[in-house]
């Protein structure tokens, strides 16, 4: 699936999307597979509390169901307006 | 009902001149323009990064929100990224309706949810770094009031 | 601060664009604009007075009384008086802030007096003849919000 | 004093303005006074509460004196905006 970073969450991580394969069955699970990676991935989800998940285009929750996901993104509260 | 993402300057007097333009059913029109601010005038740039791929759906859908809870007859959405000037337009939000309380409502309405639903996130570029700007709880609890 | 009583039409977008222009300590500007409705289409025009030795004064005040309760950078109040043709603008107001709470409470703010305690009064005159428009009581009691 | 009419008050009375000569205590008692005038004058006055005062160009009350005032105006209800 593709995952997606805006915002500090894409500077910390150094890019602003990658295509990564996962078995994780949910949002939680796939953080605690990029926490695991390297430490760019921890400092980016150190405060999961700071952080947004949009699934597909849409706010969702981060112990959603990845099932038939395509697209996760991860970024920090939104600042529009 | 008009909902544009862009990185080009708008001209907001054009804008509402031309919203709603001819109708006859309309007594009110209310518009909202944000601006680059820069109180401490050390403010070099502001940069406004967005997700392509969710920002036209997701003011959409609070456009559509809107409609729903209002007697509106249009509605226009702008919004902008890239790098912007001090004192730049940001973005604007116009209702128009039969009365005035429908119109200032729904404005006020679209604004507190672009506001923290909208996929934009803001860095301001001073003279001693870069920062991005951090949402404000008073903004997430604005949305308690609709 | 800027209040214009006249007869002649004006430019909501070009009072838009000039209003509170070049400023950087300003984030949120809010208009309003009242337009002559002709909901029935049987509205030949709209025919305002006014009391020419009170309503600068009027609104003046009620501008004060905003200028005292938000923090604003600047307040822009135009209204006409004569006859008005459907669609036509009858007033506007704008406001500016460094935030927009404070713009959309005061424009909220201002309209509100401005229906109620500014010295005008409308008439209609429709193909079945001529009517005063009634004040509401919903406008009297919209006062009682702030 | 000057007395000026606004609306349908002054439709009903047939002019816009005058000069009253009056020892009206209140706003109350110089509508006494026009009221007891002519047909037109119990026409406009006839529902108080559907009025409105203005002392010297202020909003005012039926109650208030008219002590060194110069411009008393009657009108119904303001509909600005």
């Amino acid at each position: 699936m593709n995952v997606v970073y805006f915002a500090w969450v894409r500077e910390r991580i150094g890019l602003p999307q990658e295509t990564v394969t996962s078995d994780a069955a949910t949002v939680n699970d796939l953080i605690v597979e990029l926490i695991a990676r390297e430490e760019r991935y921890a400092a980016a989800f150190a405060d999961i509390s700071a952080l947004r998940v949009a699934l597909d285009q849409e706010l969702s929750d981060f112990d959603a169901s990845l099932a038939g996901v395509r697209e996760v993104a991860f970024f920090p509260p939104m600042t529009g307006g | 009902m008009i909902v544009r993402v862009q990185s080009d300057v708008f001209d907001a007097g054009a804008e509402l001149n031309s919203f709603a333009q001819g109708r006859h059913d309309i007594g009110a029109v209310v518009s909202f323009t944000g601006v680059v601010r820069d109180t401490k005038g050390d403010l070099q740039e502001m940069l406004i990064e967005h997700y392509p791929g969710m920002t036209q759906g997701a003011i959409s859908k609070i456009v559509q929100e809107a409609v729903q809870r209002w007697d509106l007859a249009d509605v226009l959405v702008i919004h902008r990224y890239g790098p912007l000037k001090p004192g730049a337009p940001i973005m604007m939000v116009a209702t128009a309706s039969a009365h005035r309380a429908a119109a200032f409502e729904a404005a006020d309405f679209l604004m507190d949810y672009l506001k923290s639903r909208a996929p934009f996130w803001k860095k301001e570029i001073t003279n001693d770094g870069a920062a991005w700007v951090s949402a404000k709880d008073a903004d997430e609890d604005a949305l308690n009031r609709w």
